[in-house]
């Protein structure tokens, strides 16, 4: 029975979303929808742990070999991404209830937590395949699912910022299938092993450096890389909460497995010399991108938009990591992959309880929100924290592996450059701290009004995680060293 | 012969600039969908060139038939057209939603209504 | 000959496409974008793609355009405003940058159509020879959708079935009058269609037949799921048309249709898990029945089913989501 | 005589696309569309008479079914915006 | 025998295209707009239903005739009724006939409400 584990956290949400459209009862469907949720996340731990023990996993869907047939490998670095996935996604779905039942109206809910249900079978099944095509289809699953979701938000600016989000994932899609169809124009087979086997024997052709340029393009448009990120502000801004912390958490950090998928087992590029010119972009881009998104979320009014504008800036510190291009570098970049997603949780979804009671998110509103919802706020301002990088929280351990890959290859200057990034974060950071305790003018006396209990659990157990990882960091540490290693072995030597 | 070998590949081509070029430079929102759609037929017809061989059948197996085009591109793009009209459909549903809000469908008359509120 | 014939529709796809830049009225565009759709089934035709063909006449001629021509109605047909100097420049700029990327991409490609080119000699070869012997049946490509990457049709029967929940969340929400209750406005069209009533009356049934026709002959000829489920949606749209939405409301219940989409899903997905169970890899057949390749015949028959299910009532659904945007009932 | 048919066909074809972008009235181009769709279907079957595989006869046959749905699409399309005319005229 | 079925299926496809290239240049030089739905309605109908004659003279197997046959079947049904409800629409929209001089005031029974 054991063979079946790396089909079935795929599995089960994809015939969990049907079978959740036939549950005529919204609360039957959340219930059910976190129960498929939960079941999926602890399928991946068990799948996570064989992997650590006995190595790559391959599954054969259909029961047909490799190149023919479609086939799952977890390696060490899929195992984290479904991790990851699985793991936020069964959190939140746990903790939505009261959002959703405030924000979505009364016939929409069943199908809400439908399209949710899609969204983490398109997002897990990205995450496991081994073939390009399948994960073409399966990013246009949990495209699709994500557009239906972001236009349920509440004001009539949502339904713009899906459909601009439409038109740029779609342009995004069809320059993977454009890269996908050069790709098997040269090799003839669709299963990224294979293609990383026959790819280096093809040799410096036109057509290669072509499809990875529209491969790189289309993911960075959905990974929201700096020049590509323009609808990622609205999107997250304008989505219903819940959404917004699934989409924070889990989207761009897929996206991020399928950039470093495609350069360093299809393509190979640490070999070909293309690889210093590309490198040296990665970096550019990742630095723009920190100091464009910090910037703008320190004088953002709204804390979601600037909490969006701050995921631009960290997917910039994760796209650094992989451009340092050295076993470390790419390490370190896993190890931010698995704590933004922690912190970027624990934010999101403490803002989500403070819009749930107060209503709105910008920061005139949000004055002495700490008095009101203490333990929601405290939860806030760790993630915050660890954020920043502040010693003894998990956001430290990423900056610090990240300083060490830089230090490593003496890129002084970029060395500067993190260090400032995370600077700019503790401004924006620091400006919530002063609002949320700051004496809220007019009524003194404030009733203590905190977040429902579901969802104040989730929070402050993704906040102690935070602190959890920042001081037993031994979980995502090997496990993305081994993923390193895994992925660059040859260079190490 | 060869003159015309790559003559598919220039089509594919010329389409997909085509189909890009309305999709960003038209601010009508039906409009660029419809630019979406040629984008993405302009691939469709790439992949089925890929598996295209001169003189070879349509891959259903008869006897005395020895040459048979590739069928992978053809599953391929049968996939790929119905997510095409996949995403044609929740756009034009996310068309219609947004002129029963903002009561137009040009970009520019949609971004001017947002900017005051 | 062949060669001609392919040089001209591309060259008559080219014109479309550029009539389509130029033109300016919606309808307009939606009637080029029809043309656009037939010329590349003709393509499809010469190219010998027949399932391709297929599904891209299904889908071009019955689908795509009444969606659009849904929208128009709803939005009602006004003309694109002309847009600004710089908006094109910088497009201009980006669609040259593309354009010059795929050149590139284009230059050390294998010539067209040639037999020996690494598509056609690596894993292509394995499923002409040996799919009539593992899976027993002549069209090739039902047998490589169906079977060899069954997971691949199994992730678009998602797609399938996301877009209708996407298109019914987006359209529900709105109409005040939800798409479960039966629509009683009758549509003011003054003089009934009697003349297009009665051809309706007449054609719509071999339209259904013809629908479970390629349902069931997709083994052997072109044909399948995805083909029949848009055939019979196209013939169920063309008699709401006619016979006005609450008739078909009441033929083909909207709520019956969002049951039957997601029943579609799951016949597929628990003929996949039911080889699971008796511990073969997902979506394997060939445990489904003592001789493996009457097993293959029966694990595509039955996804076939479920696609065409699927498929159908999604279809359906859509356009009773979009129709209820349109009827000016007493609203 | 085949390839002659052909030839005919795409002519007209050629037609009907110049006739469609030319013509301002909107009728000409459905008219144009609903053109080319007939004779489609008549591409379709003599191209498959011309490659010997009588396979492609169905996509004509559905061709032919399915292809008239856009044009009474365009009927109940200008009926629903006489009727809500005729709605606004009435309403001061 | 079968010469003269040869002979008869190109003669066939000879007139079929025959009508077709007139049709398209009604279609073309028409000035107005119902005289040109008529001219499109010649290639639909007969053209249509010649040529699909030739092709079927010219098949061997009994399945492709009795497609054909259905073909030219549901062409010959739906066709005409699309001319027709095009027509129909272009009349509901407000258009109105010309005469060969292009003036429009033919005069014409009033429409019935």
């Amino acid at each position: 029975m054991l063979s079946q584990l790396p089909v079935l956290p795929v599995l089960l949400p994809l015939i969990g979303a049907p079978a959740c459209a036939l549950l005529r009862r919204p609360t039957l469907a959340w219930v059910f929808a976190c129960l498929v949720a939960v079941l999926a996340f602890l399928c991946t731990v068990s799948l996570f742990t064989t992997t650590w023990q006995e190595g790559v996993q391959t599954y054969a869907l259909g029961g047909w070999p490799s190149p023919w047939g479609i086939e799952y490998r977890i390696d060490l670095l899929n195992a984290l991404v479904l991790l990851v996935v699985s793991g936020i996604g069964a959190a939140i779905l746990l903790a939505s209830r009261a959002s959703v039942w405030q924000e979505i109206g009364e016939t929409r809910r069943g199908l809400f937590y439908v399209a949710c249900l899609l969204c983490l079978a398109g997002l897990l099944g990205i995450a496991a395949t081994g073939d390009a095509f399948n994960l073409f289809v399966f990013l246009e699953i949990s495209s699709l699912s994500t557009y239906a979701l972001v236009a349920m938000g509440p004001d009539r600016r949502a339904l713009l910022a899906a459909y601009n989000y439409l038109i740029m994932g779609t342009i995004g899609a069809t320059f993977i299938l454009i890269g996908i169809g050069f790709l098997y124009m040269l090799t003839g087979t669709l299963s990224m092993a294979d293609l990383g086997e026959r790819l280096p024997a093809m040799g410096e052709s036109r057509t290669a450096f072509a499809a990875y340029a529209f491969i790189v393009v289309g993911v960075c448009l959905k990974l929201a890389l700096f020049p590509l990120h323009l609808w990622l502000p609205g999107a997250y801004t304008r989505a219903p909460s819940i959404v917004t912390v699934f989409l924070a958490a889990t989207s761009t950090k897929v996206a991020l497995y399928v950039l470093i998928r495609f350069t360093y087992s299809v393509f190979h590029l640490e070999f070909s010399q293309l690889a210093q010119a590309l490198d040296t972009v990665f970096i550019a881009l990742g630095v723009i991108a920190v100091f464009a998104g910090s910037l703008v979320a320190i004088f953002e009014a709204d804390l979601k938009r600037g909490l969006a504008y701050s995921s631009v800036a960290q997917i910039g510190f994760m796209v650094i990591g992989l451009g340092i291009g050295t076993v470390e570098g790419l390490q370190a970049s896993l190890i931010h992959l698995f704590n933004h997603a922690l912190m970027k949780g624990a934010l999101f979804l403490a803002l989500a309880a403070f819009i749930l009671r107060v209503g709105s998110s910008n920061f005139s509103s949000l004055r002495g929100i700490g008095r009101r919802m203490p333990l929601a706020t405290a939860a806030f301002v760790l993630a915050g924290i660890s954020l920043i990088g502040i010693p003894g929280t998990a956001g430290f351990i990423s900056k610090w592996y990240l300083v060490l890959a830089a230090a490593a290859q003496q890129q002084w200057i970029l060395l500067g450059l993190i260090l400032a990034g995370s600077l700019l974060t503790a401004v924006y950071i620091w400006r919530f701290v002063e609002t949320a305790y700051a004496e809220p003018e007019g009524d003194s006396v404030i009733q203590r009004n905190e977040a429902p209990l579901g969802m104040l659990l989730v929070i402050v157990l993704l906040a102690l995680l935070n602190l959890y990882f920042g001081f037993d960091s031994r979980l995502p540490v090997e496990t993305a060293g081994g993923a390193a290693q895994a992925l660059l072995g040859g260079d190490a030597s | 012969m060869d003159v015309f070998s790559y003559f598919n590949y220039w089509v594919v081509v010329v389409l997909m600039m085509l189909g890009f070029f309305i999709v960003i430079a038209r601010g009508n929102l039906v409009k660029k969908l419809i630019g979406l759609n040629i984008f993405q037929t302009s691939v469709f017809i790439l992949y089925i060139s890929i598996g295209n061989v001169s003189g070879g059948a349509a891959p259903i197996l008869e006897e005395g038939v020895a040459l048979y085009s590739n069928p992978l591109p053809h599953v391929l793009i049968l996939t790929a057209i119905v997510v095409g009209i996949a995403t044609t459909a929740v756009g034009l549903a996310l068309v219609v939603r947004i002129h029963a809000a903002y009561d137009s469908v040009e970009e520019s008359e949609i971004l001017a209504q947002d900017e005051p509120c | 000959m062949e060669v001609l014939i392919d040089i001209v529709l591309l060259s008559l796809l080219v014109a479309t496409a550029v009539a389509l830049v130029m033109v300016r009225g919606l309808i307009a565009s939606i009637m080029l974008t029809s043309v656009y759709g037939l010329l590349s089934a003709s393509f499809f035709v010469t190219m010998g793609a027949v399932d391709v063909a297929f599904t891209e006449a299904a889908v071009g001629a019955g689908v795509s355009p009444l969606l659009l021509l849904f929208t128009v109605a709803v939005i009602g047909r006004k003309e694109r405003a002309p847009e600004g100097g710089a908006v094109l420049v910088k497009s201009l700029l980006l669609v040259v940058v593309t354009g010059a990327l795929l050149i590139v991409g284009t230059l050390d490609m294998p010539p067209f159509g040639s037999p020996d080119a690494p598509a056609q000699t690596h894993v292509a070869p394995y499923y002409l020879q040996q799919s009539g012997a593992e899976i027993g049946i002549p069209n090739v490509v039902t047998s490589v959708l169906a079977s060899y990457r069954a997971y691949d049709t199994l992730g678009e029967v998602l797609v399938i079935f996301t877009a209708g929940v996407a298109v019914i969340l987006i359209l529900a929400s709105s109409s005040h009058r939800g798409s479960a209750r039966l629509r009683n406005a009758t549509v003011p069209d003054g003089s009934p269609h009697t003349i297009l009533q009665v051809v309706g009356k007449i054609l719509i049934p071999f339209i259904l037949l013809f629908a479970f026709y390629v349902q069931f002959h997709g083994e052997y000829g072109p044909g399948g799921g995805f083909q029949a489920g848009v055939i019979f949606a196209s013939g169920v749209i063309l008699y709401g048309l006619l016979f006005g939405l609450p008739t078909v409301c009441r033929v083909l219940p909207p709520p019956v249709m969002e049951v039957l989409a997601a029943l579609g899903v799951l016949i597929f997905g628990l003929t996949g898990v039911m080889s699971l169970l008796n511990g073969a890899p997902f979506l394997d057949y060939s445990v489904l029945a003592d001789d493996p390749v009457t097993a293959q015949h029966i694990g595509i028959m039955v996804i076939e089913l479920g696609v065409g299910i699927t498929v159908a009532s999604v279809i359906t659904a859509i356009y009773y989501a979009f129709a209820n945007q349109l009827e000016p009932g007493p609203n | 005589m085949l390839t002659l048919t052909v030839i005919v066909i795409l002519g007209v074809m050629l037609v009907a696309l110049l006739r469609a972008y030319t013509s301002p009235n909107v009728f000409d181009r459905i008219l144009a569309a609903n053109l080319f769709g007939t004779k489609t279907v008549l591409l379709i079957a003599t191209i498959s008479y011309l490659l010997g595989s009588p396979a492609y006869l169905d996509i004509a046959l559905a061709y032919a079914l399915i292809n008239f749905i856009s044009v009474i699409g365009v009927l109940r399309l200008t009926e629903l915006r006489n009727a809500r005319r005729d709605q606004e005229a009435e309403k001061p | 025998m079968s010469t003269i079925l040869a002979w008869t299926s190109d003669a066939c496809l000879l007139v079929g295209s025959f009508l077709l290239l007139t049709g398209a240049l009604g279609f073309l030089r028409f000035n107005d707009f119902y005289a040109r739905i008529h001219a499109c309605g010649v290639t639909e109908t007969l053209a249509t239903a010649l040529i699909i004659l030739g092709l079927l003279l010219q098949s061997d197997s009994a399945t492709p005739q009795f497609k054909l046959a259905l073909i030219l079947l549901f062409v010959l049904f739906s066709s005409p009724t699309a001319s027709h409800a095009l027509a129909k629409a272009a009349w509901n929209a407000g258009l109105r006939p010309r005469d060969n001089s292009g003036k429009r005031g033919i005069p014409l029974p009033p429409r019935e409400r």
